[in-house]
């Protein structure tokens, strides 16, 4: 990363570097969104429909998606099933062994949120967004290979957003209603009151 | 002089496995795709042709993790080392009859014997990663590596006594079309062999996705581990190479570049074959594979010298 | 040290792995761990083994990593509302759990399931068996390094998917088994969807047979491999595919008949020698046989209600405990509830098959080497699930 | 075999269990009281039950009860063995000796009720980390990680 980084704050720095640093940018986020390389996280029911989406019907192949399981050799970490506090420590090692740049993706409401794993029970961890940071969130239960397809899709707007100046990223919409997100109200507004 | 030639050359050579690997690659992706009923790359470039290219620079810019525990000088350098007897290995293939890149009197001994330096360079990665799995790797990687060096030496020395040089250039010049299946069994034994020298699957034991993770390797990232892959289709590539010139007679029966054309297409179909295998094997036991090599393949190599040598008065 | 590709190693085992420099005794030790993120631990399982050399002295798999308290859960959930916990125990067979929990509801509750219901629960789990089946004998393809085997046998596996999801909408957590029958009856034209899947269904199964256990590397991985004797079968509370492949001629279907399996015509395959091999092969029978059954299921299926009738909505048994178990894909999954009279369980405990087959995980593997404890996991086919609960 | 019969062989063999015996929902039940434990599942053991299928426990408040599930795959019949201990000395003898299968199972009870099992080779949490405090199982077990689900019922 390192090589990278000066790499970037050189060109920042340099009068006209911009130019060639908006190509670069341009080069290394089309580079990284192209070539997602997942890292399972599988854990539970979710896992198998992560199998099915590398599988013969839906071949994340096309879209240079490929899973490897060594930490070191992949860019997303796909978190898909329950996390337990036991399992919690596992996952975080994975984390930190993934090179940067790194995303993650939460798949299925477990992963969410704890899904139907939320109340009454002792050992369940509420949503894998509590110790990572999770950029793109399936719902589902599990949710299909199409949704992860969707999901891999998103993310690759969002990293092609990204630069390797980190005050030049551009910033992307969130496509949750955040709090205080006019769009909440809209939702809130259609769903609730007969037209 | 011969040193600027070479050195030439060797870069010339780095820069042919490096494209090789990445159309190699490609290839690779779509063969598997093929035979496991998928689709493979699709949207980058024609037929997705154009992954690697995505690929490679994304390799290029990932962070370079170097374990704390790791023995760092050596972990940093042990993928150069892995690439570079590859490389080296590759210049003394002749092209064309009359034509090879450095034209070395015992260029086949050179091409046998230079790759397995690879094995120190892997024994070394593996050492510094400081990791169980990875020096488990390791080791497995050095047996299997020099056990496979016996059969595989064996079985072109047989094109070797038929020739009689050990000049690559004087061996194509030297070709005759029944060679072919005099020393069809050699070439069989040399392809196994080759297959078990580069790591490939399914003698992928070393580095056993399904065991070992990702074996020596494991804890590379970035290019440095994108050296390690360059250098297993590297091999792949030179020993396909290596195999179309010894036991296929190069460019026969063209020649000049239609020749060329023809040797790189058989180079190919002995990709395919070697990637064929891969995907439709499981993987031997380290306890299988050696007793494979020992009492299967060497044996039989010496049996195809002793068949080429009686044949050999009679010419 | 919690995944295999750590770089760093814990203390105990930096002590003994042979980076470590001077040996102590005359058998050096290597301590490995696996998992409970690898690709073959087959879900999060976690197993330490010890080495000498490659040779597995001693292993122990730690489980829990996915232990997620649905026993608990259950407790304050009414007994409608636990069916769709069963579904995520065992992920890879849900239907098997639900019909399992379904019956154990039905004998605490004194309630008559119709005929046509039976028949259904009696086709979806033998369509679930091929399924999970295909999984097994797959992820055995995927642990030797035969990937491609595992992608045909998962193609076959996405066929009972799709068949599935006309039946109930999901993929995996169907909540189709309920108290008291099945929550809808099959939608128009699946009878003959389900009869042109069975009719390939033993050509596949004879194409993969070639492909992964004909493949003469396979067998050489397999046979001998983690021998399971017939003795030690019976005494570790194993069960199905692994029981019978140590030729234990146990199968709750024919021995223990529930629902309608009486009116049907198979056969328990059996294996001889109890490793990996007679295992994967049992399984590949298995599916064959499931076939057979689903076929005469098929046709003696007669119309009539899928649901008991006159059935409350809020069910409270009275306060007693019944335990009833079926034969799933991996051997027999009982469910023991305790009722207190309220319409809330008191106590809901599964036994599960997974569970205890794992348990001879450390028998099997000892003497073996690394690379054959990948298999031997393999072919324990266990679903972490249902291990864990 | 019909449950009546299962009780009629096992009153022939052992007429001490004899009285014990009940059947509860088409299952034969033997409750005995937890000294006899051992004794007990080695009768009938003896008598053919060969495979043990579960192992669980119950709490009831005051007491927990024992569950073990036997199979005889001869008789083609299951039964019930249960034990009630007292809340205050959770501790039980261990069938490890007479099924290797209990070894788990036990471990498993040990993890989520804190029932000890007298003569276990390898009593440990199994399903929980090893620093877990409290009994989950267990009615009274208490955790602020828990939030409970609101009463719609």
């Amino acid at each position: 990363m390192a090589f990278v980084d000066d790499l970037g704050a050189a060109l920042d720095k340099t009068p006209g570097g911009g130019i060639i640093l908006t190509s670069l940018d341009a080069l290394i986020d089309w580079s990284r969104g192209k070539s997602l390389w997942m890292m399972p996280m599988g854990t539970a029911c979710c896992a198998m429909e992560l199998i099915a989406a590398s599988f013969a019907r839906f071949d994340f192949d096309r879209h240079g998606s490929i899973p490897r399981p060594d930490p070191r050799h992949t860019d997303v970490m796909v978190v898909a099933g329950t996390i337990t506090r036991k399992m919690e420590p596992a996952v975080k090692r994975l984390w930190e062994q993934m090179p940067e740049p790194k995303w993650c993706i939460a798949m299925g409401n477990c992963a969410v949120s704890g899904g139907i794993f939320y109340y009454d029970t002792y050992s369940v961890v509420r949503g894998v967004d509590e110790f990572l940071p999770v950029d793109v969130y399936i719902s589902g239960c599990p949710p299909r290979p199409e949704a992860l397809q969707d999901a891999i899709l998103r993310l690759r707007e969002k990293v092609s957003a990204e630069s390797i100046v980190p005050s030049r990223a551009k910033p992307v919409k969130s496509i949750l209603p955040q709090p205080g997100d006019p769009r909440k109200g809209d939702i809130a507004a259609e769903g609730g009151e007969p037209s | 002089m011969t040193l600027l030639w070479g050195f030439l050359w060797g870069v010339a050579s780095v820069a042919t496995i490096a494209g090789g690997a990445i159309l190699g690659v490609w290839w690779e992706r779509k063969v598997s795709a093929r035979i496991q009923m998928r689709y493979g790359p699709q949207q980058i470039g024609p037929y997705g042709s154009l992954q690697m290219i995505a690929d490679v620079p994304k390799l290029l810019f990932k962070e370079d993790i170097v374990p704390d525990l790791a023995d760092k000088a050596v972990f940093k350098l042990a993928p150069l080392f892995v690439f570079g007897p590859v490389a080296t290995s590759m210049v003394v293939i002749p092209f064309a009859a009359g034509w090879a890149p450095v034209d070395m009197s015992v260029g086949i001994l050179f091409f046998l014997a230079v790759p397995s330096i690879e094995v120190i360079a892997i024994l070394l990665s593996a050492w510094a990663s400081h990791n169980t799995l990875s020096t488990i790797g390791g080791l497995r990687a050095t047996a299997q590596m020099i056990s496979y060096e016996i059969p595989r030496s064996l079985a072109v020395l047989s094109v070797v006594l038929l020739a009689g040089s050990l000049r690559p250039l004087d061996v194509l010049s030297a070709w005759q079309w029944w060679w072919a299946p005099l020393t069809f069994v050699g070439f069989v034994i040399y392809f196994i062999a080759s297959i078990a020298e580069m790591n490939r699957g399914p003698f992928d034991i070393p580095e056993a996705d399904s065991e070992l993770v990702a074996g020596y390797f494991a804890d590379y990232s970035g290019m440095r581990w994108a050296s390690f892959m360059m250098a297993e289709y590297g091999s792949m590539i030179a020993a396909s190479l290596f195999g179309a010139v010894v036991f296929f007679g190069g460019g026969w029966p063209l020649s000049g570049a239609a020749g060329v054309v023809l040797l790189v297409i058989k180079t190919v179909l002995i990709m395919t074959a070697v990637m064929w295998v891969k995907w439709t094997f499981p993987r031997p036991r380290q306890d299988q594979l050696m007793s494979f090599c020992w009492k299967v393949l060497t044996p039989l190599a010496l049996l195809q010298l002793v068949i080429v040598g009686a044949v050999l008065p009679w010419l | 040290m919690t995944q295999t590709s750590t770089s760093d190693v814990t203390p105990d085992t930096a002590e003994t792995q042979p980076t470590g420099t001077e040996p102590t005794e005359t058998v050096m030790e290597t301590v490995v761990n696996i998992g409970p993120s690898h690709p073959s631990t087959h879900g999060v399982c976690r197993v330490v083994v010890h080495l000498d050399g490659e040779v597995i002295t001693h292993c122990e798999p730690i489980i829990g990593h996915l232990h997620r308290g649905i026993e608990k859960m259950a407790e304050n959930r009414t007994y409608l509302q636990v069916v769709p916990l069963t579904d995520r125990l065992d992920y890879v067979g849900s239907m098997y759990a639900n019909w399992a929990y379904c019956r154990a509801v039905e004998r605490l509750a004194g309630i008559r399931v119709p005929e046509r219901a039976e028949y259904i629960r009696v086709i979806v789990c033998e369509l679930q068996r091929i399924a999970s089946h295909m999984m097994g004998i797959g992820s055995t393809g995927a642990d030797t390094g035969a990937f491609t085997a595992f992608m045909y046998t998962f193609a076959q596996r996405e066929k009972v998917v799709e068949l599935f999801e006309l039946l109930c909408g999901a993929r995996l957590t169907y909540n189709y088994v309920r108290p008291g029958g099945v929550s809808r009856d099959l939608p128009d034209g699946w009878v003959e969807q389900c009869r042109a899947f069975t009719a390939q269904h033993p050509s596949a199964m004879l194409e993969i047979d070639d492909l992964l256990l004909g493949n003469v590397i396979a067998r050489a991985r397999l046979k001998g491999v983690g021998v399971l004797t017939q003795v030690d079968a019976v005494a570790w509370g194993t069960s199905g595919p692994i029981a019978r492949g140590s030729g234990v001629d146990w199968d709750l279907r024919r021995d223990d008949p529930y629902s309608v399996y009486p009116r049907f015509d198979f056969s328990v395959p059996l294996g001889d020698n109890g490793d990996s091999y007679d295992r994967a092969r049992v399984r590949v029978w298995e599916c064959v046989e499931s076939c057979r059954i689903i076929n005469q299921a098929l046709d003696q299926l007669e119309p009539g209600s899928v649901q008991a009738e006159g059935l409350p909505r809020l069910l409270a048994p009275r306060p007693g405990d019944a335990y009833d178990h079926i034969e799933s894909a991996r051997g027999s999954l009982g469910v023991y509830l305790v009722s207190d009279g309220s319409p809330r369980l008191y106590r809901m405990k599964v036994r599960s098959p997974a569970f205890c087959n794992l348990a001879v995980l450390p028998l099997l593997a000892k003497g073996h080497t690394l690379s054959d404890l990948v298999v031997i996991l393999g072919s324990l086919d266990p679903v972490f699930g249902e291990v864990d609960r | 075999m019909k449950i009546e019969d299962l009780r009629e062989h096992l009153c022939g063999i052992y007429p001490d269990l004899c009285p014990l015996f009940s059947i509860e929902f088409g299952d034969g039940v033997l409750c005995v009281s937890h000294e006899r434990l051992h004794q007990a599942a080695s009768d009938l053991k003896d008598l053919g039950f060969d495979r043990l299928g579960m192992v669980t426990a119950v709490d009831y408040g005051e007491e927990f009860e024992l569950v073990y599930r036997l199979q005889s795959r001869a008789m083609h019949a299951g039964i019930f063995l249960k034990a009630r201990i007292k809340r205050e000395t959770p501790v039980i003898a261990s069938v490890c000796d007479l099924w290797p299968a209990a070894n788990w199972q036990e471990r498993e009870v040990f993890d989520l009720f804190g029932i000890t099992f007298d003569g276990h080779p390898d009593l440990r949490r199994i399903l929980l980390t090893d620093d877990w405090v409290g009994y989950p199982l267990r009615k009274d077990y208490e955790d602020d990680r828990i939030i409970r689900r609101p009463d719609y019922i």
